[in-house]
C-alpha cells in the first residue's frame, strides 16, 4: 500500500484558488497549524472556509482569515476572531453562522452521503431564516443541508502510513467528520508509525479517508 | 457580605441533583461547580467533546488535546469519556444533559432567551448555545439581576434575537430566583439575602407573579 | 452516585405491554441475550422491536418472535428468521423493512435530537413508498424520520458501576446508537468494573445514557 | 475444467486497485478475495463495523464481538479498525467505499439491479445492500449467467423490486463481462474461457452491444 507522507508543501498545493476547504480544531484544541501556515504562505485566495470558530490569535487559520484569503465562511462561534467579526459587519453574507451541533451535522452529512438533517435547533430565531420548515409528528425542523468541501486540513496526535489517525482527548471535535468530508484530506500529526502500529480499537479515523499525511509540530 | 456572582452561583448549585450531567456555560455558571452541595455529584459535560471534565490542567500535565469549551487545558475525571462534536451535541439534543447553566443578555416572560448577538455590535456567533438550550432538560439562566446601567434583563418581551423560544426553566440572578411556568409566566420564589422585595420587582420589566410561598435564598 | 447494577428480573420489568423496545446486535454479534430472555420469561406482549435483523435461530429476540410477544417489527434483514418473514408475509404491515444504514440513522436521530435525515438510499425502489421525498441541489432524497423507544436492550462486554460500557469490536453496531434512543436502558454485560477502570478513550457509551447493568452470561 | 464459481471471482479479483476499500457480499463475491493478483492488497468493509477483515477465526480467538456480516467470527488486520452501524454506513453511502461487490437475481440493461425480494415468496430484507449500492463507488454484480432454469437474468428491464436504479456499472457472470455505459446501455467486453459469443448472448434477454475489443476474460 500506498506510504501517504508526503511534504507539507506538496499536500496544500492541491487547495486551488475558490476552493471549499474545511479545518479542524475547537478554538486551539486540534488544530493543523503547520499546513495551514504553509497554506498562507502559498497564497490561495478566494476560498470557502468551514471551521467551528475560524480560531483564536494563537491558531494558524486566525491569520488566515486576517490574511484576506477567505471569501466565506461557516462558523458557529467566532467571538474569538475579530477578523471574522469584521467580515461579518462589513459583507453579513460572507459569515454563515450555524448552531454548533447543526455545523456539526452538516459536515457530517456531506462526509456520509446524506442530504441533510432535521433540527429543532434555531426553529423561532433568526438561524431558520431562508430555510425549509418542516413539522414532524407536530413538531416543527428545520432542514440542515450537507457541506461538503475540496480540501480538508485536519489534526491527529498520529498516523500509520496508511493513514489510520489517532486523535486524543476532545481535539476529536470536527476532525473525524471532516476527515470525511472533503475529496482531498490532509492530516497533520505529531507521530508517523508503521502500519499496525495504532490498535483496532483506537484508529479514530480510517486511512481511507486520508490522502496525505504530513508532520507537525511547533509553528512560529 | 457575598458578591453578586457568588450568589448566584450558590444558587445554582442547588438546582443540581446527584448523577445529574450538567454543562455549565462559562463565566458565572462555570463557577456553581464550586458550591455543590455535598453528596452531590454532577457529571460536567464540556461541548467540545468531553464528559467528566475536571478541573484547569498543571502545566505538566496540560495538553492541547483535553481542553474546556473556552480552549484551555483541563483534565478528565474517572468515569469521564472523550467523543466528536457530532456525538456531543447528540448527547445535548438528545435530552441526555440534565441542566444547561448559561449567561444572558435579556429573558422574557415567555421564557425565551437573548444570548449570543447585539445586531451591528457585536455578533460572536451562538457556538453551542442554542443546542443546548433546546436539547437540555432543563434550562437555567445564571446572570446579573439588571445590566451595568441599571436597566432591566428580565423582560415582557426580548428585543435582541433569541437563542431559542420558551425554553427556559429557571432564572437565577444576584437578586431573586424566578421560575418559568409551563406555558409561560414568571413566578418569583425567591429573594437573594439582604435584598427587599421592591428592589428585585423595581429591577423586572415583565409581568412577575410573587410566589406565596416567597422565601430566602437557601445559600448562607 | 448510584450503582446502577440490578438484577436481570428488576431491570426487564420496565417493559410494558404495547412498549417499543430496541434490541442491540447484528445477526449473533453483539446480543443482549440473557435479558431479552427474561423479557420471554415475564410474558410482556403487544411489543414493537426495533433490531435490525431480529435474530437467529440461537439469539433470544429469535425466540421472542417466535413466542408471538411481537406486533410490529422495524428491521433491515429478517433472512435469518423466518418467524419474521411469516409475519411479514401473514401481515404485511407489521414488518417494516428498512436499508440497514436508513435504520441505524433512524436510531441515531431518536437518540440524538433529529427529527430524520434525507438519504439517497431506496430512491426509485418500494422503500420510498408513502415517504416525503425532498430535492436538495438538484438531488433526490428520501426523508427518513426518527425512532425513539421505550427501552432499549444493548449488549457491552464490561461496564462500570456508573454504566460506562465498554463495547468491543463490531459489536457496537447498534448497541451504541440504541443506547441513545429509548427512556430506559437496560445494559447487558459480562464484566461488571468500579468506576474509572474504563479509561477515557475507551468508554463506547457513557454511563449517562444507561440506567441498568444486568450480568450476561451463557444462557439456555 | 473451472467452475462457474471461480471464473467470476477470479474476475472480479481482476477489478481491484491495490490499497482499495471493498465491500464483498455473501456467496461468490466473498471468494474474490482468494484471487487478488500479486502486489494488489485491499481492505475488506464488513458494514457490521469493520475495516479491514481477516479470514475466519480460529477456534481459540473465535468471539462473537468480532463478526463478519454473516455472524461468523473472523479476524481483524493490521491497519484495520471497528466501528458502529451508523459510521460503517457513512462510510458506504459516502462514498469512501471503492467497489461493492454483490450478487443479483436480475440485472438490467439500466444498469438497474434486483436482488432482495421476491414478492410473496422470498422477502430476506435489504440489510445493506440498498446503502451498498447506492453508496459505493463501483458496482459490480458478480452472479451466475442465467438461472437454474435457463432463463435470463440480464433482462430489458427488471421485473423484482428494485435495489437501487441505475447504479451498476459491471456484471461478471460464468459467461461473460458486460460494462453498463454511464446513462445506460450494456456493452458485452468479454467471454469466460470455452464460452462463445452465441452461448453468452443466448442467455441474455437485454440489447446488447458486443465491444469491438471483444477478448476472453484474462483469468487463467
Amino acid at each position: 500500500m500506498k506510504n501517504k507522507v508526503i511534504p507539507v508543501e506538496e499536500a496544500v498545493a492541491h487547495v486551488k484558488d475558490g476552493d471549499h476547504i474545511m479545518v479542524g480544531g475547537f478554538l486551539k484544541g486540534g488544530t493543523p497549524d503547520v499546513s495551514v501556515r504553509e497554506l498562507i504562505r502559498q497564497g490561495q485566495k478566494g476560498l470557502t472556509l468551514t471551521s467551528n470558530d475560524t480560531g483564536r490569535p494563537d491558531c494558524a487559520v486566525f491569520d488566515l482569515v486576517g490574511a484576506g484569503r477567505v471569501a466565506v465562511i461557516n462558523a458557529s462561534y467566532i467571538g474569538a476572531n475579530p477578523e471574522t467579526g469584521k467580515m461579518l459587519i462589513e459583507n453579513p453574507g460572507s459569515v454563515r453562522l450555524f448552531p454548533q451541533g447543526t455545523l456539526a451535522e452538516k459536515v457530517r452529512c456531506g462526509g456520509f452521503g446524506l442530504g441533510g438533517v432535521l433540527t429543532p435547533v434555531g426553529v423561532g430565531t433568526v438561524v431558520e431564516e431562508g430555510k425549509q420548515k418542516l413539522v414532524v409528528d407536530g413538531k416543527e425542523y428545520l432542514l440542515e443541508t450537507a457541506l461538503h468541501a475540496d480540501v480538508a486540513f485536519v489534526k491527529a496526535h498520529a498516523a500509520d502510513e496508511a493513514g489510520n489517525l489517532l486523535i486524543r482527548g476532545n481535539a476529536k471535535n470536527f476532525n473525524v467528520v471532516m476527515a470525511a468530508a472533503a475529496d482531498y484530506v490532509i492530516a497533520e500529526v505529531d507521530e508517523i508509525l508503521p502500519v499496525g502500529s495504532i490498535g483496532p480499537e483506537d484508529v479514530t479515523v480510517p486511512g481511507a479517508l486520508v490522502n496525505a499525511i504530513v508532520k507537525g509540530g511547533a509553528c512560529a | 457580605m457575598m458578591q453578586g456572582r457568588e450568589i448566584i452561583a450558590r444558587r445554582v448549585a442547588l438546582e443540581f441533583k446527584d448523577g445529574d450531567v450538567v454543562n455549565l456555560g462559562i463565566g458565572i455558571p462555570t463557577l456553581a461547580a464550586n458550591y455543590l452541595p455535598e453528596g452531590v455529584h454532577i457529571q460536567l459535560q464540556s461541548e467540545n467533546g468531553m464528559l467528566g471534565m475536571g478541573g484547569a490542567a498543571s502545566p505538566e500535565a496540560a495538553s492541547l488535546d483535553i481542553t474546556d469549551a473556552g480552549g484551555n487545558p483541563v483534565t478528565v475525571l474517572p468515569g469521564g469519556m472523550f467523543f466528536d462534536s457530532p456525538f456531543s451535541f447528540g448527547l445535548i439534543r438528545g435530552g441526555h444533559v440534565d441542566e444547561t447553566v448559561l449567561g444572558a443578555l435579556e429573558v422574557d416572560q415567555e421564557g425565551n432567551l437573548a444570548s449570543w448577538m447585539i445586531p451591528g455590535k457585536r455578533v460572536p456567533g451562538m457556538g453551542g448555545a442554542m443546542d443546548l438550550v433546546v436539547g437540555a432538560r432543563r434550562v437555567i439562566v445564571a446572570m446579573e439581576h439588571v445590566n451595568k446601567d441599571g436597566s432591566a434583563k428580565i423582560l415582557k418581551k426580548c428585543r435582541l434575537p433569541l437563542t431559542a423560544a420558551h425554553k427556559v426553566n429557571l432564572v437565577v440572578t444576584n437578586a431573586a430566583v424566578l421560575k418559568v411556568k409551563p406555558g409561560g409566566g414568571l413566578v418569583l420564589t425567591e429573594l437573594a439575602p439582604e435584598t427587599t422585595l421592591e428592589q428585585a420587582l423595581a429591577g423586572i420589566e415583565a409581568d412577575v407573579e410573587v410566589s406565596p410561598d416567597l422565601k430566602t435564598m437557601p445559600i448562607l
